[in-house]
């Protein structure tokens, strides 16, 4: 199903630059920390993406985010490829500006709109995992505490009742915003996000939006290695899929 | 040419004395032209032409064997930080434009400064910021004033930097009733670059064509740069259409464009379009390459229709460059400036007859020798007031106040308070380079693809310059030295940001003079060289001159990431010393002004000798791994200073200063210089005793870390406390609530 | 050819930018404000285009439909 | 009282998000397009306010007079 290049050992991961993003070297640089994978940055104007086991929508101001966050960076070409990707299975994870461009292309469902406090906000938070059961989470243990940083300014993730209620459903809600002790309070919340949502998957779990940047904290130097954990899920279950093919 | 008439009503518009207008004359041996006056007007201004202050900043100590690019030789000084590394850093200032629009102001300020960067072949990495506003607190019209810049400034630094993805990982703010009227914004950028790398502003090869790339031209901040170096008066207000509008996508995109296009072989020399815009790049490119430069407006990608010549050439629209290509390498330039979807156009080329030419089409508007332009403006060494320094405060004038009701005073003060308000809202962690996230001392960054890390703070305290300048610029120098200490650094630059009044004035022309000699100074003593910097004047509003403001933003290196220190103490049972001795002065402190009400006194004195054996003796023990915590004493005093280490880790503190016979109030909250507050592991204490005894440096032990609830301050039979949670609320507070949350 | 694009946040949709607008005219002295919203408005000038590319530019790129509602008027 | 402000930037003045909003609906295949500028559509609902305090509040809060006009329609 998912092609990967085969009797190479390398995960071959493509983070997608549009016009404006600035998270994509963070990125590159955070998954090259990692034993077995190799990250290529892939220009948006491109039209294919046969050969990656996974694709990063990194952070940034695609298009200035002018219009709406992402709603432009929806119509680059790149996208189509994407799209097709997604539907074979590929793993998609978007980060941040990468949420909202998932969302935007109606890849993931709902819409980031507005920080409730009205200001950007960058900083250290927790979330915690509410789900383990994907291909994102799932080194990580249900109701565990990671300490992953949040820098936006539109990260108030809104759906509507009935597609919350699926969300909830079917486990797609990956990560919620939390206190250092794991509990999910308002006090917590610091976009105004609905039941504290930070993070979403998919239907088929292949596709994850998220708002805070696991890339940020892949260094001990930086501040904590929590973020590791959504890379290394990735990786474990790209070479599962690997074994099984 | 434009035959409109030159009259002396239309000089002295353009800002030209009779004295300048006589130099134009004899320069070009005949009447400008109108395009040519405006030219002039804008080059001559005080943001290019430096005329009240170069005789001054020729003082500053500028050379040294790290420095690759000297202040004043390009856009910003390059210096060598090893391996074949490099950094280029600068200040600048945009306090005008913030005045009359905020957002947009303090926004295109951040741009400017970071085209600076860029322009010098380096990739930018991060950014500071160092603001001053009139007082925040209260319902006055004013204070609503205040917080509207305020509010507005942050949101537009926020909105430059965080677009571009430049971190913003230090910076200040001060909140004076001086400032009312008239904010300070000054913006710091570092970029980083192999030294092969360096690009020159200089319109190199006769015959090669010059590109234009960037935003269109439009009517923005039409002949800002005079605008900037004019005093604020009622009459700005007609001045309001020149506001820029900045957009941090275009520059990402010219950024990205630039930095590919210099890694090709294809470029002779590339100028951003600052101030004055494209009058000011390419005169200044011929004058640095010594050759002449022709271009066409005509051919000038525009935004408004039906622009004159005149517009266009003093247009302020941001996100512009000019490029100097080599001949024959056209279509690679044009490939990548289509790659990232960026207006451009051949404009001109590289003449040898050392003229600046402006065609509109066939007709020739301005002809005028570019050197002369760029270099022969009249300089003026303007008359300083005599000096008397201020006479100490004397203390019996100044009441007692319980140091349990004036602690939690002070650190609610705007100035004190924590600015997690400020930068929250900037994106200080993307680049994912940042150790020390602003809050600490001093920020500090790992540059990934160098392997270095690097240090960075701004500081100064205006109320030292306004008491005595000189003093106040040695210690604004000796302050960030210290900062940068306490992160474990050793410093390697300063930019300066030289905010002051009108010049002409001869209380404020001393105050240019003095901090100039007081950083030149300090720059020496520390064996930095200042690597460029910005003046800016006039920064007046109809109740007077703004205190003395010279910022200094120094640079440093730390050579191995575990010497890196933040100011929070770390865990209870480590033992507290502070290295440095505190004197008995109040003056010009905060807690004489947040407390008292009053601004005078003589600062604290600075002695360089004393301050560089504290940074050395500092730096070698926290090398050799003594030292859990390091925070230096500035406003508010040492016990401002121990509560800040107690709060990142919510830890508390037991000090006791034993017996003296000094004032409590003086004690807790003098604002002698020289002084950290570092914490030891209980296991370090007799190393660490033995190490600051072979340095010499005053040191002395003062209590220790602990897990209470309160801080505890004990002098001989007095004892205070505070439950550490409520400083901590009303540290962090402060700022929150009079904004609005 | 000219049109203008109003896009506002659906009346469902709480909008912190319209009730913090809502304080701060209170505070201004405006009494008995009862609601305020922010949209954004959109003016759109086209050499040529059909009423029906105009409609699904509104609803492909200029609003967002979990959120928003737009309405098209064509001025000339 | 029903009114409408419409917040737009200056003609003079650059809209960024209008010119890149522009490129965009020329790469969904609209021709010809010569200018697209974003401003700000605001919907206020109060009990009582007199024509002059509106304006006052769209000149001092609602728009900022250095880069944008604003224009006010009372609706009822
Ligand atoms: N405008 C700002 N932008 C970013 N960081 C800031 C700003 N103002 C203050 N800070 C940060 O807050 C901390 C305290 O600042 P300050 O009180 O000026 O420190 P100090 O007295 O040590 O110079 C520093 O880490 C500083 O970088
Ligand atoms: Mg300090």
């Amino acid at each position: 199903m998912v092609q990967v290049t085969t009797g190479s050992s390398f995960m071959k991961v493509a983070i997608i630059q549009f016009p404006g993003s600035n998270c994509d070297t963070d990125c590159q640089a955070a998954l090259a920390s990692l034993p077995g994978i190799q990250a290529e940055i892939v220009w948006h104007k491109e039209t294919s993406l046969a050969g990656y086991a996974a694709v990063v929508l990194p952070g940034g101001f695609s298009y200035g985010d002018y219009l709406r966050c992402g709603s432009i960076a929806r119509f680059s070409p790149i996208m189509r490829a994407v799209r097709a990707v997604a539907e074979s299975g590929v793993l998609v994870l978007g980060i941040c500006n990468g949420f909202q461009i998932l969302c935007e292309a109606g890849l993931l469902p709902g819409t980031l709109m507005r920080n409730n406090g009205l200001l950007f906000r960058c900083e250290h938070l927790h979330l915690r995992v509410e789900n383990n059961d994907s291909p994102f989470t799932s080194v990580l243990h249900q109701g565990q505490v990671l300490d992953i940083p949040i820098a936006h300014g539109e990260g108030n993730y809104f759906a509507d009742a009935e597609t919350l209620k699926q969300l909830n459903m079917n486990n797609q809600i990956l990560v919620r915003y939390c206190d250092a002790s794991g509990n999910v309070s308002p006090e917590a919340n610091p976009n105004g996000s609905l039941e504290n949502i930070a993070g979403i998957c998919s239907h088929g779990r292949n596709v994850f939006g998220l708002m805070p940047h696991p890339e940020r904290v892949c260094d001990p130097l930086l501040g904590g290695t929590d973020g590791r954990s959504i890379f290394q899920s990735m990786i474990e279950a790209v070479a599962k899929l690997n074994v099984k093919s | 040419m434009s035959n409109r008439a030159i009259t002396p009503e239309l000089i002295a518009k353009h800002g030209l004395s009779p004295e300048e207008y006589d130099k134009v004359l004899s320069i070009l041996g005949r009447e400008p032209s109108f395009e040519e006056l405006g030219v002039f007007s804008v080059m001559w201004s005080e943001h290019c032409s430096y005329k009240n202050s170069r005789p001054e900043l020729r003082k500053f100590p500028t050379t040294g064997p790290s420095v690759l690019v000297k202040a004043g030789e390009e856009n910003a000084g390059v210096i060598d930080i090893g391996d074949g590394w490099a950094v280029a850093f600068k200040i600048e200032s945009h306090n005008h434009p913030s005045a009359v629009e905020p957002f947009q102001g303090a926004a295109t300020g951040v741009g400017g400064i970071i085209r600076d960067i860029f322009t010098m072949g380096a990739r930018p990495v991060f950014l500071m910021d160092s603001l001053r506003f009139g007082p925040i607190e209260g319902d006055g019209e004013q204070a609503k004033t205040n917080r509207r810049l305020f509010a507005g400034v942050v949101a537009g630094i926020a909105h430059y930097g965080n677009c571009i993805g430049l971190p913003t990982i230090a910076g200040e703010v001060y909140f004076d009733e001086s400032y009312s009227g008239n904010p300070l914004v000054n913006a710091f950028c570092l970029g980083i670059l192999r030294h092969e790398q360096i690009a020159r502003g200089a319109a190199e090869g006769v015959g090669n064509p010059v590109f234009y790339v960037g935003a269109e031209t439009g009517r923005d901040g039409l002949a800002g740069a005079a605008f900037a170096s004019r005093e604020l008066t009622e009459e700005s207000k007609a001045d309001r259409p020149a506001v820029q509008v900045g957009d941090p996508f275009r520059e990402k995109l010219l950024l990205e464009a630039c930095l590919e296009l210099l890694a090709t072989d294809c470029v002779a020399g590339i100028q951003d379009m600052g101030a004055a815009g494209l009058t000011c790049s390419t005169c200044e490119t011929a004058s640095r390459g010594g050759t002449g430069v022709e271009i066409d407006v005509q051919l000038v990608p525009q935004r408004a229709k039906g622009q004159t010549p005149y517009e266009v050439l003093l247009s302020e629209s941001q996100e512009r460059m000019l490029v100097i290509v080599k001949k024959g390498q056209e279509a690679t330039v044009k490939q990548i400036f289509e790659k990232w979807n960026l207006p451009y156009a051949e404009i001109g080329k590289v003449t040898d007859d050392g003229m600046m030419r402006v065609r509109n089409g066939n007709e020739i508007v301005v002809n005028v020798p570019a050197r002369a332009l760029a270099d022969d403006c009249p300089l003026y060494s303007r008359e300083a007031a005599s000096f008397t320094p201020p006479a100490q405060l004397d203390l019996a004038t100044v009441p007692q106040i319980d140091p349990e009701t004036a602690l939690p005073k002070l650190l609610s003060h705007p100035s004190i308070a924590s600015k997690r308000w400020v930068w929250r809202q900037y994106d200080h962690m993307v680049r994912t380079g940042t150790a020390v996230l602003p809050g600490s001392d001093a920020a500090v960054f790992i540059v990934r693809e160098a392997n270095k890390i690097l240090a960075a703070a701004t500081d100064c305290n205006a109320i030292y310059c306004k008491l005595d300048p000189g003093v106040g610029a040695r210690i604004a120098v000796a302050e960030c030295a210290r900062n940068l200490a306490c992160s474990g650094a050793v410093p390697i630059g300063v930019t300066d940001n030289l905010n002051f009044g009108n010049p002409h004035k001869p209380e404020n022309f001393y105050q240019l003079r003095a901090a100039v000699e007081g950083i030149s100074e300090g720059c020496r003593a520390f064996g930095v060289p200042v690597t460029g910097g910005n003046v800016s004047l006039y920064n007046e509003s109809p109740a007077g001159a703004i205190d003395p403001t010279p910022t200094i933003s120094m640079v440093g290196t730390i050579a191995d990431a575990a010497h890196i220190t933040t100011q929070y103490f770390k865990q209870a049972g480590d033992q507290i010393f502070l290295i440095g001795e505190t004197g008995s002065e109040l003056g010009g402190s905060h807690y004489l002004l947040a407390l008292h009400g009053r601004k005078e006194g003589a600062p604290p004195t600075m002695d360089f000798a004393q301050e560089k054996a504290i940074h050395a003796a500092l730096l070698s023990v926290i090398r050799k791994g003594l030292v859990q915590s390091a925070h230096d004493c500035s406003e508010g005093g040492l016990a401002v200073t121990i509560a800040e280490s107690c709060f990142f880790n919510s830890l508390a503190a037991s000090i006791d200063l034993g017996s003296t016979n000094q004032r409590p109030d003086v004690l807790l909250f003098n604002e002698t210089q020289g002084r950290i507050v570092i914490s030891v592991k209980s296991s370090n204490v007799s190393t660490l005793e033995a190490e600051l005894s072979k340095s010499g440096v005053p040191f002395r032990k003062m209590g220790e870390v602990t897990a209470k609830a309160d801080l505890l301050i004990k002098t001989g039979a007095n004892a205070y406390r505070w439950r550490i949670a409520d400083l901590n609320e009303i540290f962090e507070g402060a700022i929150p609530s009079l904004m609005g949350g | 050819m000219k049109a203008v694009v109003t896009v506002m946040p659906k009346p469902a949709i709480l909008d912190p930018a319209g009730v913090a607008t809502g304080h701060a005219m209170e505070h201004l002295g405006l009494k008995g404000v009862r609601s305020v919203r922010i949209g954004k408005s959109i003016e759109i000038e086209v050499d040529d285009a059909d009423e029906k590319q105009l409609h699904e530019i509104c609803h492909d790129l200029l609003s967002n439909p979990v959120v928003e509602d737009y309405k098209l008027e064509i001025l000339s």
